[in-house]
């Protein structure tokens, strides 16, 4: 059971990052990487960790892609559009490279104790992480406001025409 | 598996899914009617009386008419988006229902999130307003849905913070746990809900509550003088039903936290035999959304439209700052309680 | 139950499908979805491996990473909206003022 | 733990049901009479003008920007929330740091006129 609904969504995941790449339109592209996004909170919730499950949601399908949607409703391209693609040769190079990349990648896997049962797992409950974040890593925490701090500001500085 | 399905425990968890899917579905439909009663009474109308008693089967009246009407798809509209849309919107907002605890007993689940749960499944549901917006290829959805989408988002954002000033006192995610921990009194005959220790969360989660389902005096999806019907213009048929619908249970959702996390959720007081003790619980949880929604009705007859700009600008420079200072005061007291 | 190999194996499918869409795709917008693929794919990884060595300090850099990632839709969109006002294009290769 | 998912899954499985049962039932019984005029995107009953496909107001980027950085600062007040009586003052002062620096960003955000929603 706990099988089939991990392939089940695992499956709806690559698909949509497929997707993502197939689409044509930059908004289609971006609903396909919000499916992709929520299937991949399932597969946490699989891996019990409930509370990154629902913050994925909220902060990437809810506050993320809504700003790329609303950018692509802002900008409103027609289509994807092509003509000067200086770099085409880049797909032929890539392809090949990201298979032997998958390849390096599924090979070092093949090492890890891949039979670690994730239901010995530890519970990823919002009291746990936030135990952690709240005493070992209160530095990066609160290095974490001055990122969130600089980006507001160069995203205002960037985005106002006038200021 | 078999032996899963067949479990008294997995028949008694079908059976609450099907009373509450039922029951919500019911009282969602009896709403609209509810709603067009009061108005009327409000406007010194009699409102629906011709479909049954009291207009009692106007609901369903609606409903067939819904499904008999025609199912317009306008010319160059993205029809998989289009059609897809009001499912989007529908499927979050009845999906909320599945932690919310009705009664002790009668909960479908308590995630040990479930607070959160609500949270990440209410910001899914802008999208079914963009996509209907957008892919209809019209100019007054697009930018109803652009006006609705940034308005909905922004109250979200005092929505979410005004709750954490009850969670600092409660300490937990769960929703049951939450009622559970209003249970005491204050001294001695107070019962102690969190409107008591947390007036001005209370009313910036009020104010959120109303801009967020898009309800007047906030309804600048659908100001009918400017933008026709908002999002869903171009709608027709069963697909508007499914917008309505939605709206409808986001409006019953925000009622039902707002009485889990501040009126105390079941409690009340207990009297009588056995099976109405058990039964008491979820009169009471009605009872209290019943009285929220009563006072949404009201505020949709007699407040008067804002303006957009007056709108945003209440939510960015008023409502933000002050949940922040609610946070920061509340904080303060529960840890110079606490040590 | 699910091997945490598996989890692994898919995370490194995904982080290979966001970086295939880096090189293949030429609109901007689509450049920075691919990026998002790539964090993700990243994310299931460090969930992956906090439940296999039984440490929490994974998933709290997920919530690290979400952070990263927020602020980087956030200044790569205004840069976005800064760009297609000068260019008119969301072409990656039509912004090369400072190439040749 | 995963027992507490599955009837969302279920009640998932219901509300989509619900949804795509109705688009079916609509697309079945509803009378279809199309024609040209009524097809076209409505525009208060004259011929349409221009296009939909219009650009709107950077105004709406910055409302979504300010959400999703704000709305970060919301997640970590959550976990923080929870654990807030095993951290007490000292709680409350790392969280008042952390506040301080986003009020700063939000200070500078509203002298900039970020906020003002009419020109």
């Amino acid at each position: 059971m706990m099988q089939t609904i991990f392939f089940v969504f695992a499956a709806v995941a690559v698909g949509a990052a497929i997707n993502v790449l197939v689409q044509k339109h930059v908004m289609y592209s971006a609903l396909s990487l919000i499916l992709m996004l929520t299937a991949v909170s399932v597969l946490f919730i699989l891996l019990r960790a409930d509370f990154l499950a629902v913050i994925q949601v909220i902060i990437y399908a809810g506050a993320i892609m809504v700003l790329f949607v609303f950018v692509i409703m802002l900008l409103n391209l027609p289509q994807d559009e092509d003509g000067a693609d200086r770099l085409w040769w880049l797909k032929f190079l890539g392809i090949p490279l990201g298979l032997f990349f998958l390849f390096l990648v599924i090979a070092t896997l093949w090492n890890v104790e891949s039979s670690v049962d994730t239901r010995a797992g530890i519970s990823g409950s919002a009291g746990a992480i936030g135990h952690s974040l709240f005493t070992d890593f209160l530095l990066p925490f609160e290095a974490t406001s001055l990122l969130i701090l600089i980006a507001l500001m160069g995203a205002v500085v960037f985005a106002k025409k006038d200021l | 598996m078999i032996e899963y399905l067949m479990d008294s425990e997995f028949l008694l968890l079908l059976l609450k899914i099907i009373v509450i899917f039922g029951g919500v579905m019911g009282a969602l439909a009896y709403l609209t009617w509810l709603e067009r009663k009061v108005i009327a009474r409000v406007q010194m109308r009699p409102g629906p009386t011709r479909v049954g008693p009291f207009g009692l089967l106007q609901p369903i009246a609606d409903g067939l008419k819904f499904l008999f009407k025609e199912d317009v798809i306008p010319t160059n509209a993205n029809t998989f988006l289009y059609v897809a849309a009001p499912v989007v919107s529908l499927i979050p907002a009845l999906l909320s229902f599945s932690v919310i605890p009705f009664g002790p007993s009668l909960q479908i689940t308590d995630l040990g999130v479930g607070l959160l749960f609500i949270f990440a499944i209410t910001s899914l549901g802008v999208y079914g307003i963009v996509l209907g917006g957008w892919s209809s290829n019209s100019k007054y959805p697009l930018m109803g849905a652009m006006r609705s989408s940034a308005q909905m988002i922004s109250y979200e954002l005092s929505l979410t913070l005004s709750v954490v000033g009850v969670l600092l006192i409660a300490n937990t995610l769960s929703l049951a746990q939450i009622v559970v921990s209003q249970q005491r009194t204050l001294l001695g005959f107070i019962p102690r809900w969190n409107i008591f220790l947390q007036p001005v969360a209370f009313l910036v989660y009020v104010i959120s509550a109303v801009a967020e389902t898009n309800r007047l005096p906030f309804d600048f999806a659908e100001s009918e003088q400017e933008l026709v019907a908002g999002w869903h213009t171009e709608y027709s048929s069963l697909k508007f039903a499914m917008f309505m619908l939605a709206e409808y249970a986001n409006m019953v959702t925000v009622s039902a936290l707002a009485t889990i996390m501040f009126l105390g959720g079941w409690a009340g007081p207990m009297f009588g035999p056995a099976l109405l003790q058990t039964a008491l619980p979820t009169v009471w949880f009605v009872l209290k959304v019943g009285v929220f929604i009563f006072f949404y009705v009201l505020m949709r007859a007699t407040v008067p439209r804002l303006r957009y700009d007056q709108l945003m600008k209440f939510g960015w420079k008023f409502l933000l700052p002050l949940s922040l200072a609610n946070i920061v005061l509340t904080s303060l007291i529960v840890a110079i309680a606490a040590s | 139950m699910i091997p945490v190999g598996w989890y692994l194996i898919l995370g490194a499918v995904l982080f290979l499908i966001g970086a295939l869409g880096f090189f293949i795709k030429r609109n901007m917008i689509a450049l920075l979805l691919s990026i998002e693929i790539m964090l993700n794919a990243v994310n299931l990884t460090f969930v992956a491996f906090s439940v296999q060595h039984a440490q929490i300090s994974g998933q709290v850099f997920v919530f690290f990473v979400l952070v990263v990632a927020a602020s980087e839709a956030a200044v790569g969109l205004a840069l976005v909206i800064a760009i297609f006002r000068n260019r008119e294009s969301l072409n990656v290769d039509r912004s090369n003022l400072l190439k040749w | 733990m995963l027992e507490n998912w599955a009837p969302i899954l279920i009640f998932f499985i219901l509300a989509a049901g619900f949804g795509l049962v109705s688009l079916i039932m609509s697309y079945l019984f509803g009378v279809r009479k199309p024609d040209p005029r009524k097809l076209s995107p409505y525009e208060c009953g004259v011929h349409p003008i221009g296009t939909a496909r219009e650009r709107c107001s950077v105004k709406f980027y910055l409302v979504a920007m300010l959400f999703l950085l704000f709305d970060i600062e919301a997640v970590f007040l959550f976990p923080w929330a929870v654990v807030y009586r095993e951290l007490k003052l000292f709680g409350f002062f790392e969280m008042l740091l952390f506040i301080l620096a986003i009020l700063a960003g939000y200070i500078y955000v509203w002298k900039k006129g970020a906020l003002e929603w009419e020109r």
